[in-house]
Parts: C-alpha cells; structure tokens; sequence
C-alpha cells in the first residue's frame, strides 16, 4: 500500500519534475541559513505545480501506458478493502483451483452488495509470480464465471476490476481451453439480468480483460489503457520491431479519452494529479462516488432491461459501411 | 525458366508461332500443388475435385470461403447475406502503410468484401444459417465486418428458426480496427447467447488455422464443435507460447485431434464426410417436441452501427 | 464383440455344465463309430439343458456380480452399435480432457432419438488401461453434465448405460474435486425436464455409478448388481476378511431381484440364458424393447410432470420410522 | 487404579468415610483432554469455553451436533424438528452384528438417534433452518434417517423461506442399508435442487472429516462453502488413494488448506469466527431485490416414506 507520505517511483515522463524537485529539496536545505532564498523556493514550488500540471495534461498514450502499468498503481484488492474493510473473499472454481490472479468476493459499495471480481497482479516478487502477474489461467475465468452465477442467483450487482496484460500464453492454459473459458464467459455475462459495470483501472489487454469485461457500463480510470492486443506485440507484429511501442499506442488509440471518444467506454474516472498510486484512498473514493452513480441509474431497471440494455450495447459497437 | 530460356522461345516464337509454350510459374503453381505434409505434386484439378484433400495423405489443404460454401451446400441453394458489408477505417490507423490501403490489397489479394461469407443455404436438403471464414484475407482476422455479419446471421438464424453453421479459420482480431475489434468478440458471443435462448442450434467448424478472438469467441461456444483433421486451433500462437514458456511443444500440440483427446471439440471430421454429418447433427436435433421452441430474449432486428 | 460361435469363458458356478459338456463332446466325437449312443447324447444334452436352467434359477448374490463383471460382458458401446449403427459420438468435458471412461453421443433407439451415455471398461488390456476399467474421473462425470445439458437444450430424452466399478481413487482425481463433480451431476438430473432412463448393465458401483443414475426410470439387467460400496470394500470393512465378499453380496442386497423388490428399481430386463454376453444381438434387442417401452410412457408427460416425477421417486426412496 | 489400590480404597472408605478418591480413568480423561496436534494436556471446562479449540495450537477438535448447535445458534432459539425419526433394519443387515444391535450400541453411545440434528433456529439473529452432523454417531454414516432429515430440512427452508446451512463430518454411507443409503445421495441432491430453483441460500459447512457420499452429495452443493482449519475433507479416504496409487500423498492432502488452494471451497473460518460468519453471508444475500423470489417447483411436503 502506498500512501502520501511513501514515496513513488518517477516514470520516465516526470524526469523534469525530478530535477525540479531536486532543486527545490537544495534549496529547503539552505533554507535556515539563508533564508533570503524563501521567495525563490516559493516560486519554484509554483513552478513545479505548474509544470507538473502541464505534463499531465499532455499525456502521450504511451505515458498513460506506463501510468497504467505504475509498479505502486492501485490493485483491485487495494479498491475492494476500501470499498468495504470487511469483505469478503471468495475462492476457487470449485473444479481444480483457485487462480490468484483473479480476486472474487462480496463486497458493500455505499448502499450496494455486490459481487466483486477483479484480476491481482501482485505487489511484491513473491506475490507477483503467485499471481503470474495479473495474467489469468482458463481457472481463474471459469472462477469468474461461478461468481457471475452467484450474483445472478441471488441478484447481486456484479462489479469487475480489470488491470491485467491479458490471458496467458502458456502449454496448461492452452491445454484447459482458455478460449473457451474466455468465451464461455462472454455469453454468461451476456446472459446475465443483474447489472454488470465492468472498470478498466490500469491494463485493460486483450481477450484477458474481456473475459469478465462485458459490461453494461464500462468505465475506465483516466490513465487505464485498453486495447486489443498488448502494444509491444502490436509493434512486433506490424512493424516489426521493438522500438515502435509508443507508435502503436498512438495508431492503437488505447487511451481513456481516446476510447470515451469512440463510445466504447461509458465513463472516464479521475484520478489523482500524478496518477491513481499518488492517493489510493482519494482514487478508491472517486471510483466508489462513479459506481453508485451508476448502481443508481442500473438497478432502477428491471431484470429483463438490464439484459437487453447489455445486449444492444454489444450490438452496436464495430463500424462499417454498406 | 531463365532468361535465356525465355529469348530462345522468343526466337522460337518469332519462327513459328505454334511452338508449345513452357508454362510461367504463375502458371505452373497454377496447374500444380504440392502437398504441405507428403510433398507430393498433385494436379490442381485433382487436388479442386478431391475437396482440396491431397489423395496421398489426406492433407487437408486450407479453403476459401468461397471453395468451402461450393463444398458443404446443395447446389444453387446459397443466398448470400450483407454482400456490400464493408470495412471502414475508424482509427485512421497507419502502421507502414495505411489500414485503407491494406483494406484495398485484402480485397484485391482474396477477391472478397472481408473475412467472411454469411448467407442461407441448405446442406443436403436443410436449411441453415450459414458463415464461412476465408484465411486468405486478412489473415481471416475479425474487425467490425465479420462481427457485424456474424451477429445479422445469427439474427437471421433466430428470425427464420434455423440451425447456424460457422467454419472458422482465423488468425485472431483484427489489430487496425483496435478496441472495436476486441468488442467483436463480446458482439458475436451476445449474439449466440440469444440464438442459445432461442433454443437453436449452432455448429461451429474449426478449420486450418483458428486463433485467438475467434476461438476465445464464437467459435468455441458451439453445441457441437467439430474440427477438420490436422487443423490448428488455439488461442494463443504456437511460437509466443514457446517463447513464453521457453521449452519446445509437442508436435501435435493445438491440433485437432490433439483438441479431441484434451476434451475440447466433440469430433475431427474429415471433409468428404463433413456435409452429411452436419445434415445429419441438423436432422437429429430436430426432434419431436416436447414443449415449443420459443425465443425468449431478441434483440432489435434493425442492425444499429455507426458510420465514420 | 462376442458372438455365438465364440467360446465364452465359463465362471466357477458353470464348473457342472462345463463337465458335463466335456462329457457330451467326448460322445459326440464317438458317434460316428457307435451310433447306437445316440439316445445317451441326447439324453446328456436334455440334461444339461435342465442343469443349466436349474443352475441359473438359483444363483447366489456372487454369481450374479461374476456374471455383472464377466470379461465378455457388453459394455455401452457394445449396445449403441446395434441401437443405431451410425450413432455419432460426441466427446469431452470442454475443458480439459475426454475421458474414455464415459462415452457419449447422439443415439437413435426405435422412433427415439436420444442422448446416450455410458461407461466404458475397455475390452482387451490396452483399452481397459484407457478406460481405468471403467472408473470415470471427474472430467468424465463433467462431460455427462455437458450432455445432460445439451440433452435439456434440445429436448431430446437421456439414457445411461452404468457398468463402472465406481468412482477412481486417485490424487488427481480429488484434486479435481470428484466429491463435486458427482454431487452437480446429481442437482443437474434432478432438475432436467426431459426423460431420464438409466440402465445398470453390468456393475452399479456406488457413487461413480450414481452420477449418471439418477433418473425417472432405472432398469437392470437380470444378473446386474448395484451398490452402495464394492463387496469387496464392504468384507474389508465389516468382516475385515477379503474371504467374505460372498457374505457381503447377501447382506447388501445388491441383485436386480432384490433390489426391484425393494422398488428402487422399476425394471429388470431378463438376459439371455446364461448371461448377457452370450448373445449380444438378442440382448441389445432386449433391452431397446424395454427403454421403448419406457420412452413411450415418459415422452407422454410434459417435460414439467417429467421433473416432478423424478423428484418424488427420489423423495420416497428410504426407509424410517417416526 | 489397579485391584489392589480398589481394595485399598475401599477399605479406607469404610474407615474414613470422607477420604478423597483417586480419578477413575473415566473421570481423569473427562477431566482433561490432550491435544491431539500438539499433545498439550487441556482442562476439559477451558477446552469446552475456547469452543473446542486447542489454545495452544488452535487445533480444533471433532464436536457433536449438540455441541456444534449450541456454538452456532442463539441461546434457545433452537427448535428440533423430526426428532423422533430413526432408522430401521431394511435390509435385515447382519455381519459381525446386526444392524439393529449395532444402532441400539451407537444411539447408547453417542446419545442420538441418528448422524444428524436439524432444526430452526438464529444465529445472531438470523433466522435459519440449519442441520449438524455428528461424527460419533455411526461415522456420521448417511442412511435413509440423515437423508429424510436433510430433504425435511430443506422443504422447511423452502417453506418457511430460509437458508439453509448444514455442518456436516462424515465417514460416507451408512453400508447396512445398502442401495437405500447410497439412493440418499439422490434424495438430498434433488431436494436441493428445489432450493436452488427457489433462489434460497445454501450453506454447506464441512468439518473434521468430511468423506465419501456426504461429500458426494449435499456437502459439496453450497451456494458458499466453508470449512473448518485442518478438516480433513475427500471423496476417497487417502489410505485407499495410497494403496491405489502406491504413492505416499502429500501430508496436507485433503486438508481444509489444500482444499481452498484447489479452488474446491470459498474459504476456511477458524470456529471462533463461524457464527459471525454465517450471521454476514446470510445478511448479505437478503438484498434488495429485483425480482420476487418464488419457488418455481416444490415437492409434495408430506414425506412419503414406506416402513417395514
Ligand atoms: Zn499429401
Ligand atoms: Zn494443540
């Protein structure tokens, strides 16, 4: 957990804040002994508020992108124990296992119970390689998929959080069928009379994320990105080099804005200035205000409309021409 | 045929004019193939009348959507669906040439709209809502054209009360549409989640090569799912995999018949026998009744897509 | 397969009629020299013939489980074929694996077309190590469930043929949860509003055999067993002593006579004389009569009545006082 | 006590009439318990106000129904129901002993009836059909009793519009009834099946042990499934899975905590925190609701039941 006093790990973007800051820092320390420099100090702090304002509204998507991925960014674990302090977390796919990459349970939002599923990326290196780092196995889906059950049986809201680099790649996931399990998903969520709002709070990759992101509401913070296949494999795929990763994510138009534009995504949350790991409980508090607001408006619709409102959602989006 | 070759034949050309020609090589790949697996030279007239299946080692060469509708309807019976469906290019994405001019070379290169054909047909005397996937453009990969097509026949199954077939061979989603592209699975997935609440059936063919979206979607969400020998199918690609997990695959790993033993599709069907057993599947789920099939949940029938 | 010119192996309780046909051959092969032992053979053959009835008139309990697990004993495969020669197989659980342990497939019987499961013990060695001599794992069990529901889906009627030893105690097979795997097997059949007929065939083994059992109808074949535990498990556990399986069967109650007198089954279909695998024509013909006959009555209520007449049979079974 | 101390006792008994008696074996081990995980000597009345819990290594041992009912419910707010249902001998079962003796010999010592106590009660103030096994009696063994009492259980949750929880430990089926004991797993499968239809509550609680056809059954279909720490918990008991697979098993292996890292269970809860537990969930699941909950099928309610 990180908090205002911990402090962050710049990116590569905020290297001019860093100077700054250090500058500043020189300064405080002669402070004491000279304290004719208070009005320079003074102006530098403005400056640095200034700046970094500047560089935050002149984000490139692949600044957003390592926002995103921001090793101190917000987990879903991190959301729900704010939400609600006592939660309570569910477990496994009744089948063969309990993915730790994929976080479940019933949590209390404001007036709401819901049924709250998000992917874990893990914080530390031992946390991080338990929970293959927020990439699910088809188990973790088709835990998922036992969750959506739940909440359709008992008529549960089901709210999802999604931070992942997407389905993984491997021999046993390919052998349990994750295409299926991702699919499977898919219909049931489509399936579903509760209402579903599915957030994109960091990562949002491909197949991985949709697979408990079929939403009635998609909302996604300010510097989540999501995109169809990961950048770095859209730019070894199609320019094939490496080094074309910011190119891809300026032609993949993964960005927040980019897809709110497009109607893809419902809403956009703020984040704190700098970036959702600069004040978890400040992003938890503006995430749980934009999920009321959208309970409110969800749960006053029958059963049978929160259906078919998820359906045409679906079925309008894709663009082509006749 | 070399250069020199080529001005001898001028000369010969020039000498007299009903000297035989040697064939071009577009000409002689066109008349001959060689199997992928065995390596034998099969004559392409052969090969076409074979179902496209080498005679030696029942390699079962890849298809068009085209070839594969010929193949699996009665004759005359296809009507086509949503024919002028085109692709736009709602990102204006540009890698090293303009997704619009790939678009065009696509279309040039396979001679088709996009990825898939859709339409009504019947296969040995039954009706079905039918969809065929075509590798050779795109990569057989799915933006908002073949999700849209796939959502309208699967509408049109619903609205007619028809069974609906899908073969699928499919590199994944298509990376230029972006998000909108990833949004098609949840599109066609939706559709079929009505068809299934509908109590239809949907059959899904897996054929050479089905990947990525495609499988993560519609094409793993049949009440029967049957692939053709030696397809390969999966979700992620060989190659990352390997590259992932850094150790070599089996041979037969993402295969067929590799899919059949891990429980994933219900039969490998060769293709000479693919028409009579969708029929057959078709005949035998529709069965004396004990209760009406009604559909319970419908979406609007007016497609609603936005136009850039 | 085993047909009428195949020598079958004969069981302990067969030894007088092996004798005494060893005898009748041994005159047979004289009779060409001494025709005037002619009324002598048929004389044996007449009493062979009333030995056999006698003998098969009065089988113990162990008799009728070394008739249920004789190795020529047709398994489900066996009676598909000659339902419908070109019944189409359909395999596994979607997930992870198709387990040879349990087929399944579109079978037509009569004017009936069905979902047909059943298990498989494999005939020679290789096949029976395939099919864990017919003790499913919990993907088997889940590929059942998987047809049970596309069976609902499409209304089609369900049989199950049963010949399985139980259940498989293995690692894997409690990691994947076969506690579970059988338990939603059972609540997935109590809810289906379509026919369910479940046939022991062979050996009824506990509740390896009951995840595909429970049903409108059960039948048994005359010389089937089921139980609630192997005779074997049974003897170790009460008597301590491998010596006393005969003992168990008897206390068990676990023939078709017995168990039909008790009403939990509804059906005992008689078998060739001599067993099943005598004459696998005549029995399959058998037996599709009788599941006719079944899907005759049942396919004429509606698939509501079909639901609560499977409720209620099950709600009576037990025995207490108050 | 040996002979000659009796003798001696008895003798300074009829001297002195008010010397002090050496502990009976009965009453020392009545007194004091030792823990079987960590072998500290515990004073029985400490052991039973820590809820059965070694305060040492929180080891939690094996209670009965009774036990188990007054930790959970609200004080007096238990009402039985079905005490007075038993077994009978259907079978006329008989190997060392009979049946008959054998329940006589089990009800003597464990003070019940049968392997099961239900009834409705509260648990801090939620209202609750709620049923408890008891290992010391017969295993814990499910025949036709425990399977009545469960379906029972559950039509009176259906009725009475409750959820339903159920602590089980058993060793499996009762084997002296035969195919009515295995038919049980059925029976209580099916009537939880109209619980589900009805959208009620199930909450399945597995404790030390937990085997066989309970598990098979009703133990394994909660809508939420809880376990106890370090309950032992399988289908197949592990010295039948060693001798099968002549492999030694990992030591946790069917433990509660092996359990929930397979995915099989929702959470492990350590006694102390169980009522609160349940008393949440159930809170939890009576939201405010979209739709009437209604029991779409119900089971006759008058049990039908044949006696011998
Ligand atoms: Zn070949
Ligand atoms: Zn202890």
């Amino acid at each position: 957990m990180v908090n205002n006093e911990t402090k962050t790990v710049p990116l590569d973007f905020e290297q001019p804040l860093t100077v700054l800051a250090q500058q500043i820092e020189l300064l405080e320390a002669q402070l004491q002994s000279q304290p004719e420099l208070e009005p320079d100090v003074t102006h530098l702090r403005d400056q640095y508020e200034i700046l970094r304002r500047s560089i935050y509204s002149n984000l490139r998507p692949i600044d957003h992108l390592a926002l995103a991925r921001h090793a101190q960014r917000p987990y879903a674990r991190d959301y729900f124990d704010r939400f609600d302090n006592t939660w309570m977390e569910l477990h496994g796919d009744r089948k063969m296992a309990d993915d730790p990459a994929i976080i479940s349970g019933l949590v209390t939002i404001g007036p709401y119970k819901v049924v709250a599923i998000g992917t874990d990326k893990g914080r530390n290196l031992r946390q991080k390689q338990i929970c293959n780092f927020g990439m699910p196995q088809p188990e973790g889906y088709r835990k998922a998929m036992r969750m959506f059950e739940h909440a359709e049986k008992f008529h549960l809201p089901i709210i999802t959080l999604i931070d992942t680099p997407g389905a993984y790649p491997g021999m046993a996931a390919e052998e349990h069928n994750q295409a299926e399990a991702i699919a499977r998903n898919l219909m049931v969520l489509a399936s579903l009379t509760v209402p579903v709002i599915a957030v994109v709070t960091g990562e949002g990759g491909s197949g991985g994320a949709l697979a408990i992101g079929l939403a009635n509401r998609i909302l996604m913070l300010e510097h989540a990105v999501y995109s169809v296949i990961s950048p770095e494999g859209c730019a070894s795929i199609l320019w094939r080099s490496a080094d074309k990763v910011a190119t891809a994510c300026e032609a993949m138009k993964m960005t927040a804005a980019e897809i709110h534009k497009i109607s893809v995504v419902d809403e956009v949350v703020d984040e704190p200035l700098g970036g959702a790991h600069q004040n978890y409980d400040l992003m938890a508090h503006t995430l749980q205000k934009s999920l009321i607001k959208q309970l409110d408006k969800l749960t006053k619709m029958s059963p049978k409309q929160i259906k078919q409102d998820r359906l045409e959602k679906y079925r309008k989006i894709g663009v082509t021409v006749e | 045929m070399d250069l020199k070759e080529w001005f001898a034949n001028r000369r010969k050309r020039q000498e007299n004019l009903e000297i035989k020609q040697p064939l071009t090589t577009e000409e002689y790949c066109a008349l001959w193939k060689q199997c992928f697996q065995c390596r034998e030279l099969i004559y392409t007239r052969d090969l076409h009348s074979n179902l496209s299946v080498c005679p030696k080692c029942q390699y079962h060469f890849r298809i068009g959507a085209q070839e594969r509708i010929e193949q699996l309807t009665d004759e005359g019976s296809f009507k086509e669906l949503d024919s002028s469906l085109s692709s736009t290019d709602p990102l204006k994405f540009f890698d090293t040439a303009s997704y619009s001019n790939r678009l065009e070379e696509a279309s040039k290169k396979s001679g088709l709209r996009d990825a898939i054909i859709t339409g009504i047909a019947s296969i040995q005397g039954k009706e079905v809502a039918l969809g065929a996937m075509d590798f050779a453009h795109f990569g057989g990969s799915m933006g908002s054209v073949v999700g849209e097509k796939v959502a309208r026949l699967v509408e049109a199954g619903i609205e007619n009360h028809l069974p609906v077939i899908i073969v699928s061979s499919s590199g994944g989603a298509r990376m230029q549409e972006g998000i909108f592209s990833l949004m098609q699975m949840a599109k066609t997935s939706a559709a079929l989640e009505s068809l299934h609440e509908a109590g239809l059936m949907y059959i899904s063919v897996l054929t050479e090569p089905t990947y990525g979206g495609v499988t993560a979607s519609f094409a793993f969400l049949g009440d029967i799912i049957i692939a053709e020998p030696g397809a390969r199918i999966g979700f992620a690609g060989r190659r990352v995999i390997e590259q992932t997990i850094r150790q070599k695959l089996p041979n037969d790993f993402q295969t067929a018949e590799y899919l059949l033993k891990h429980g994933q599709i219900d039969m490998v069907v060769e293709r000479p026998k693919l028409a009579e057993t969708l029929a057959r599947m078709i005949d035998f789920h529709q069965v004396i009744e004990f209760r009406p099939r009604v559909a319970k949940t419908k979406v609007e029938a007016t497609s609603t897509h936005r136009e850039q």
